[in-house]
């Protein structure tokens, strides 16, 4: 487990720290509209066989982070600034040449909504096998085949080799899903990050999905990115859990801590409208009320201050002051907020713990 | 073909790749699987949106001054008569030689024809241009929102309808699709004359141009009735038309209250640019001799006569081509902006 | 004759006429002033040296080369059974020959001689009664057999057929008066009859036997159905495709709408014409440009089309670019046999103050200008055209060409005029003419309607005798030059049917009719003068219609055209004499 | 897929069916009868009846109608029992009223001139246009992009009409540079089928060049956006790969469907550049024929111009099928 930093570290350039390694990085697209600044000073690191939980709602930043760290940005249109270290070397700034041949085969990603983001006219097996092919040059045909067969079968797919030979429309969610992974892993990748693997899917499938990670995790010893708006899914398979909002990180810690002792009003929002397993059933989910910024004009102070129930508590510095990511008593746990820790105790303990719970 | 039915959704805000596909629910609990900044325009509708866009976009603004003053020019067309003291018809055949040609330098251009005459008639091309205009943009015009009506009251009927309105309907418009348009004009256009008025009526000029209108509308609101019929059916599944059926909305309510609403931007759009090809192709009437007829002055006629005289009076040819053009091109750079305004996943 | 409708094609620009035998003066190279043609009749030569072959040659002419003609639509029929337009006579003329023909050479001296025949007719008991014509010694058809006077009279005998109704039949009402021309022999057809009247006593000799006087035959001879036909070669409706040559010429292909390709009849016999000198190789006709497109093109002039003519007007807007030096030594224009008129329908418009004030009205200017200015015509005071025989220029009303606004006030003396409805074919350039007639008139203080009518259908529609228009302009050429077949035609009432009428004026008055009747019966040298008296009689006494503006062509060719001509018969380019210049 | 196709083709025999009728009707209604435009100028009403039995118009527009469609499959007899009686095997459609050619000769020569017309454009719009179309796509905001955008627009703002004439002018008449457009037939001689057809080729072409631009510009800019083209890079391929097989692939189906129904649609006739330039296809050939009240070659040209959109439309769909994977004939 790592300890994250709110401040930029001296940039490690050797194999043996973390395998991923953000640094204050700051992602802004230019619009018609403005700025948008999608990503604000985000810092966070990933061990191999480890897996780090990012959460929050849509527009938190939490897919842009996904795809700066793959180079998918288009560098003419994103500003990206700050420090993205994948196995020692920086990806930031590195040429598209570069990142492209570390993209697939040191870093892999898995994206949600497969139907989309297979392509429909070609076969799922030449789309693995093409994958497989494109960093492994000298690899025959049949190989790079036999390749995509075999990770078809790896991931859980029945008959791969007569699968192989079907279109992605001809698949199931949960067999399109698998395929994408079947796809990610291919070339064994160090870093896999995985951006809501399992939304689309049914909960059995999801369960399995997430199985097959973890298993496969075992095997290839990845480090994994799992960016998901289901808390539950975290708890299951993270080690960390980062929460993300305004394209922020306002708390971080392991599952243990943020599921347990949340201390940021938004993390309580995100569990408070979790179905509890444990808690009172007949307790109502408490939806965040209002909805999630604009990433060109954010709130001032806190982002979060105009959907907090207990902004104000502390003067005005929820509306004027941006909240550092500030350590708590528990080593490890960070936390974004103006509250006291007893405060922030307090209130969870009394408003927000009786009615909100995890699956755990 | 795919993609036609692009529904106008919240923008994303970039076009990169990043977007996603966006929702339109903004008060779920947790993280939609949507796109990352969809929601970053919140609390504005499509159409506060699409406005801001336009407004900012400066082709649009050029194009939209360009029409306008154009257009309020053709409107003026009565005062501008008043002003000059010339009408359009009147002939000023003293100013021309032997050969019909007007005299003088440039056409015959000089302080009182400022544009010059036309050769032949020796009208004032001025005169004949502005009237002209306003001939030709209310065809356009009115045959647009004509088209526009129908494709809509009858793509929605198939959309909702389904089963064998739907398929009859579909059957229709692919007749429509398979007819010649020109021969239909040619056809149709005398026979309906010869049917509304007697043979010594005089046939307004005005019956012409609906007639010109009523075959243009024939024959264009297949496009909008395909693209209403895809929204409709791709909307009508959607849960608040679920919603709406639910709560014992009666279909009427439910197709123009519900739908239409959600649909209006596409057809904004192809209306946009059927103006133009309107002005095109009633140009193109002009020359197998179905268009608006003398002596009701048409643009589409006055470039029709002025093509042939492109070398020995360039300056006949000129001014029409060029307002032509002109017309076409702001009202293609204008539908393209709303088009872009409206629809922000298509690009320019 | 009438200006045909159907020979406009919609949207073409382009006037094609229907016209054969008239006598006019040519302008060659003049000035835009073409209405000051000299006057000068026709004359029937007897004399041996123009009635025989071969014709007088051109200077510097060559032999070979092909000419092209541009038209703008195919031909409607080269049976000369069917064949009543000028530009299909003059192309017929390649083909076949008549009894009789025209020798022209451009200088406006005009001969009648004969063709097929030693002499364009003889009046065998000079009563005008019986005419017979001799066939010359030689004359062979394209596969080499001779030709016989019996194949004369089969021609003549088809063109009695229902079907091929199109061409001209003075010879064919003469033969059976009174009623319609087939109304009793209906064509060799059905039965094999020959018509009564025609005689073949043998294979040189062929006798028209008439129960009245018509002076008129060598002319009406002259007209494509006296050509011959035999009838082993008649292919009834596919012969238009393909006539059984007795000219210098012969059809090698012919592609309808596309090009009729003509090439040399190896046994026409020069020695045997006294018309046709017969330079180029062949001639190639296409179809299907627009007259704006051949116009530009014989301007520009380019080496594939300098060989190039066309009998097509120049449209207005190329006008102004054929004054060029290097154009205007390749224009043929002058003067036609052609009137236009604003029509009145008599019918409506009884009242001759009003067709007074018309006249006055009338902006002949505008009207001209409207389709070309001075090349197109000039402003007309006569019911009759300056080509025909004994024309006299005169002018009853003394109106100026852009007309005269108070005057017209004058003669209606503050009274409203009916309001009145211009009927229009819709062709481009009419409808730019009427137009114009319309805004002069309306400046006038008329109320006036502009009523389109579809090209193809407008001489049906005004010519129905209760049509509900008020004006209509139309135009009309005679069939050969003389009176005859201007006055008759176009206002002796009794001629009025239902439909199809030439009296489009609707015009009948009994002193004019018996007056017609009694100039029919002269002699013909005195016949000239007469119908000229009763033209200023028409004008003064009844003004039926209102003459607008005698007509004129203008027609281009390549640079390598020579010797090319308008016809005086035919008011187009004549290709009898042309050649390629080498 | 053959019950597709089955379905699809009684759909469109139906059309065409539906179209026969509405185009005899309309001429049925026209005021005048197209016997007073054959019958010339010794018309009365007698020839008129009789040119109007030749041409069997004064029957009921029924029995016409059957006639005309026994003629198309088994032929029919004309003017039978006179001397003018003749057999027109079939598919018989009948003989021109103006000159009694066969239609089906009349069509033999027409269609080969649209056909060569909208081949050789089709041809140069969509190597043109589709290609400026998806580079400009692909170098969005460069000079190269803002310049193809400029000449498009121009071209997809003018007409035909404008454009052909102006080339005439320029090419033909002031200069000389190219002949006359005229037609020779590319089996007589390819060479000057392809020089006579130079200028519609490239008025053609250049127009609808501007119009394809467009149009792949922004496909292939909404086909860039797509999920499949982010995983494509995701996989590690190169861009060029990327583009070329990934995005061109998607981006170029909804072209080659629209293709498809415009050359399909043209086909019909390009009744406009046919005039310009002087060429005798099926556009201007049907158009002279209205005018004439040619009643059989405008049945004729109309259907052959609905049979070309109609098989257009089905090769569309199956072409569609055999590209995209997705779709399935049934």
């Amino acid at each position: 487990m790592t300890a994250p930093t709110s401040a930029p570290q001296s940039p490690a350039t050797t194999d043996t720290g973390p395998y991923l390694k953000v640094n204050d990085l700051r992602v802004q697209f230019p619009t018609e509209d403005g700025i948008v600044k999608a990503v604000d000073g985000v810092s966070f690191s990933v061990e191999r066989g480890q897996t780090l939980g990012i959460v929050g709602e849509s527009g938190s930043g939490k897919s842009v982070t996904s795809l700066t760290i793959m180079g998918l940005h288009n560098t003419k249109r994103a500003r990206i600034s700050g420090e993205i270290l994948v196995g020692g070397r920086n990806v930031v700034g590195m040429s598209e040449e570069q990142t492209r041949r570390l993209r697939g085969r040191d870093m892999s990603m898995i994206f949600q909504d497969p139907l989309s983001a297979l392509h429909p006219y070609f076969k799922v097996g030449a789309q693995i096998a093409e994958a497989y092919k494109v960093h492994h040059p000298n690899a025959s045909k049949s190989e790079c085949r036999r390749r995509a067969v075999d990770m078809l079968g790896r991931v859980g797919i029945p008959q791969p080799a007569r699968r192989a030979d079907q279109y992605p429309h001809e698949f199931s969610g949960g067999m399109r899903q698998r395929a994408m992974i079947a796809m990610a892993l291919v070339n064994d990748p160090d870093l896999l990050i995985a951006d809501e693997p399992t939304t689309a899917l049914d909960v059995t499938v999801q369960a399995q999905i997430l199985d097959l990670l973890e298993d496969l995790q075992r095997e290839f010893n990845s480090a994994i990115i799992m960016i998901t708006h289901d808390l539950g899914v975290v708890a299951q398979v993270a080690d960390d859990v980062l929460v993300m909002y305004g394209g922020r990180a306002v708390e971080f810690g392991s599952v243990e801590q943020v599921m347990r002792r949340p201390q940021h009003p938004y993390t309580w929002g995100l569990l408070a409208s979790v179905p509890s397993l444990h808690g009172d059933a007949d307790a109502d989910l408490v939806p965040i009320k209002g909805n999630p910024p604009s990433l060109i004009n954010l709130p001032s102070g806190c982002a979060f201050h105009p959907r907090c129930r207990y902004a104000g508590r502390n003067g005005d510095r929820s509306f004027t002051e941006v909240p550092e990511l500030h350590q708590v008593q528990e080593r490890g746990h960070l936390v974004a907020c103006h509250l006291s820790e007893a405060d922030r105790q307090k209130f969870y303990a009394e408003d927000i713990a009786p009615s909100a719970g995890v699956a755990q | 073909m795919r993609k036609t039915d692009s529904t106008p959704e919240l923008p994303a805000t970039t076009t990169d790749g990043m977007g996603g596909t966006v929702a339109l629910e903004v008060n779920s609990p947790v993280d939609a699987p949507v796109g990352e900044k969809a929601k970053a325009f919140v609390g504005r509708s499509p159409g506060q949106l699409a406005w801001l866009r336009l407004k900012r976009d400066r082709t649009a603004k050029v194009s939209a001054i360009t029409l306008l003053v154009l257009v309020v020019i053709a409107l003026l067309s009565p005062v501008i008569e008043k002003l000059r003291g010339i009408a359009p018809t009147q002939p000023f055949t003293d100013k021309l030689n032997d050969y019909a040609m007007p005299l003088g330098y440039a056409g015959g251009m000089n302080g009182t024809h400022w544009l010059g005459l036309e050769p032949g008639n020796g009208r004032d091309i001025l005169m004949q241009l502005v009237y002209g205009m306003r001939t030709s943009l209310l065809i356009a015009f009115a045959a647009a929102i004509v088209a526009s009506a129908i494709g809509v009251l009858i793509g929605i009927v198939a959309g909702y309808a389904r089963g064998w309105l739907d398929t009859a309907i579909n059957w229709v418009i692919d007749l429509t699709l398979a007819f010649p348009f020109l021969i239909f004009a040619l056809a149709i256009i005398p026979i309906v004359e010869d049917n509304f008025y007697g043979e010594r009526d005089a046939i307004p000029a005005s019956f012409r141009v609906i007639l010109i209108i009523a075959t243009f509308a024939l024959f264009s609101w297949t496009y909008t009735a395909r693209l209403v019929r895809g929204q409709v059916i791709a909307l009508r599944e959607r849960e608040f038309v679920e919603a709406a059926r639910a709560a014992g909305a009666n279909t009427g309510h439910i197709l123009f209250r519900q739908l239409l609403p959600n649909i209006w931007a596409p057809i904004l759009v192809t209306l946009s640019l059927n103006v133009p090809a309107f002005i095109t192709t009633e140009a193109a009437l002009a020359f197998v001799n179905i268009g608006v007829i003398e002596p009701t002055p048409d643009l589409g006629r006055m470039i029709f006569n002025s093509i042939q005289y492109v070398a020995s009076d360039p300056w006949y040819t000129l001014w029409p081509g060029l307002t032509i053009f002109i017309l076409v091109l702001a009202f293609n750079l204008l539908g393209d902006s709303l088009r872009d305004a409206l629809d922000p996943k298509s690009t320019r | 004759m009438r200006i045909k409708g159907g020979a406009l094609v919609v949207g073409a620009l382009a006037v094609a006429l229907t016209a054969t035998g008239c006598n006019a003066t040519t302008n060659e190279g003049g000035s835009g002033d073409s209405g000051e043609a000299k006057t000068q009749s026709g004359s029937i030569s007897y004399e041996a040296a123009d009635n025989t072959g071969p014709a007088k040659a051109v200077d510097g002419a060559t032999k070979g080369g092909v000419i092209t003609v541009m038209q703008v639509s195919d031909f409607e029929h080269l049976d000369p059974a069917r064949n009543y337009v000028n530009v299909q006579q003059l192309t017929g003329n390649l083909i076949y020959r008549s009894l009789a023909g025209y020798v022209e050479d451009g200088s406006g001296k005009m001969l009648l001689v004969g063709d097929l025949a030693t002499n364009p007719g003889t009046d065998v008991n000079k009563d005008c009664k019986v005419w017979e014509f001799k066939l010359r010694d030689g004359l062979k058809y394209e596969d080499g057999s001779a030709v016989s006077s019996k194949d004369v009279a089969w021609g003549i005998a088809r063109s009695f057929a229902p079907e091929l109704n199109e061409g001209p039949h003075y010879i064919q009402q003469w033969l059976y008066p009174g009623g319609g021309y087939n109304a009793t022999y209906k064509g060799p057809y059905e039965g094999g009859a020959m018509p009564a009247g025609i005689d073949t006593p043998d294979d040189k000799t062929i006798k028209f036997t008439f129960a009245e006087p018509h002076c008129d035959m060598p002319y009406a001879a002259a007209l494509p159905t006296s050509a011959p036909v035999p009838q082993a070669k008649d292919t009834k409706g596919q012969y238009d495709l393909k006539p059984f040559s007795s000219g210098p010429y012969k059809v090698k292909s012919y592609t309808r709408d596309n090009a009729l390709e003509l090439e040399r009849n190896p046994n026409w016999d020069a020695n045997t014409d006294p018309i046709r000198t017969a330079y180029p190789d062949g001639y190639k006709f296409t179809f299907g440009l627009e007259q704006q497109q051949i116009a530009e093109r014989l301007v520009a002039d380019a080496p594939a089309d300098q060989a190039s003519l066309t009998w097509g007007d120049t449209p207005p807007a190329v006008l102004p670019r054929t004054t060029a030096a290097n154009v205007a030594n390749r224009v043929a224009k002058g003067p036609t046999q052609y009137v236009w008129y604003l029509g009145v329908n008599n019918l409506r418009i009884k009242d001759k103050k009003i067709r007074e004030a018309l006249y006055y009205g009338l902006d002949r200017d505008a009207a001209l200008k409207a389709i070309g200015g001075t090349s197109a015509g000039t402003p007309a005071s006569t019911l009759m055209s300056p080509t025909t025989a004994g024309f006299e220029a005169f002018d009853v009303y003394n109106a100026p060409p852009t007309g005269d606004v108070n005057k017209v006030k004058e003669i209606l003396g503050g009274t409203t005029p009916p309001p009145l409805v211009l009927a229009h074919s819709n062709t481009a350039l009419r409808t730019a003419q009427a137009e114009a007639i319309r805004a002069s008139l309306v400046k006038a203080g008329f109320q006036v309607t502009l009523k389109a009518i579809e090209s193809t259908s407008y001489y049906d529609q005004v010519g129905r005798k209760n049509n509900p228009y008020d004006l209509y302009l139309h135009g009309w050429g005679s069939d050969w030059p003389t009176g005859s077949t201007i006055i008759p035609p176009l206002y002796d009432g009794r001629e009025i049917a239902d439909e199809g009428n030439n009296n489009l004026a609707y015009f009948n008055d009994d002193s004019i009719n018996t007056e017609i009747d009694k100039i029919r019966a002269m002699p013909a040298a005195e016949q000239d003068a007469a119908w000229t008296a009763l033209d200023k009689k028409l004008m003064t006494d009844f003004l039926p219609e209102i003459p607008a503006y005698y007509d004129a062509t203008h027609e281009l060719y390549g640079s390598k055209v020579g010797n090319a001509y308008l016809s005086d018969a035919f008011g187009a380019l004549q290709l009898n004499k042309i050649f390629v210049k080498q | 897929m053959v019950r597709f196709l089955t379905r699809r083709v009684l759909v469109g025999v139906v059309t065409l069916i539906a179209i026969s009728i509405i185009v005899f009707g309309l001429f049925f209604a026209v005021p005048s009868s197209p016997a007073k435009v054959m019958c010339g100028k010794n018309c009365d009403a007698a020839s008129i009846a009789q040119v109007e039995t030749r041409l069997g118009l004064r029957e009921p527009i029924v029995t016409q109608y059957t006639k005309f469609m026994k003629g198309i499959f088994v032929g029919r007899t004309y003017a039978d029992g006179t001397a003018f009686e003749r057999r027109c095997d079939a598919p018989c459609l009948g003989y021109s009223f103006r000159n009694d050619e066969a239609v089906t000769t009349i069509l033999s020569r027409t269609v080969p001139v649209t056909i060569s017309i909208v081949i050789g454009a089709a041809i140069l719009w969509l190597l043109i246009g589709v290609s400026l179309g998806m580079v400009s796509a692909l170098r969005r905001g460069t000079l190269f992009d803002k310049l193809a955008i400029g000449i498009s627009l121009t071209g997809a703002s003018m007409q035909v009409f404008f454009f052909g004439l102006i080339l005439l002018f320029l090419l033909v008449y002031t200069t000389g540079l190219l002949p006359f457009p005229s037609y020779t037939p590319f089996t007589e001689n390819p060479a000057k089928w392809a020089q006579g057809l130079i200028l519609p080729w490239v008025t053609l072409g250049f127009l609808n060049s501007a119009i394809y631009a467009r149009l792949s510009r922004a496909q292939m800019l909404e086909t860039l956006s797509e999920d499949f083209v982010r995983t494509a890079r995701a996989k590690g391929l190169p861009l060029r790969r990327v583009y070329t097989k990934h995005a061109l692939r998607a981006a170029i189906t909804p072209i080659v469907t629209i293709a498809g129904l415009d050359i399909g649609a043209s086909l019909g006739g390009t009744f406009i550049t046919e005039t310009i330039f002087g060429l005798r296809g099926l556009g201007k050939e049907t158009v002279e024929a209205v005018g004439f009240l040619n009643l059989p070659i405008v049945v004729a040209t109309v259907l052959l111009a609905a049979v070309f959109i109609v098989v257009a439309n089905l090769i569309v769909d199956v072409l569609y099928a055999v590209i995209d994977p997705r779709v399935r004939l049934s």
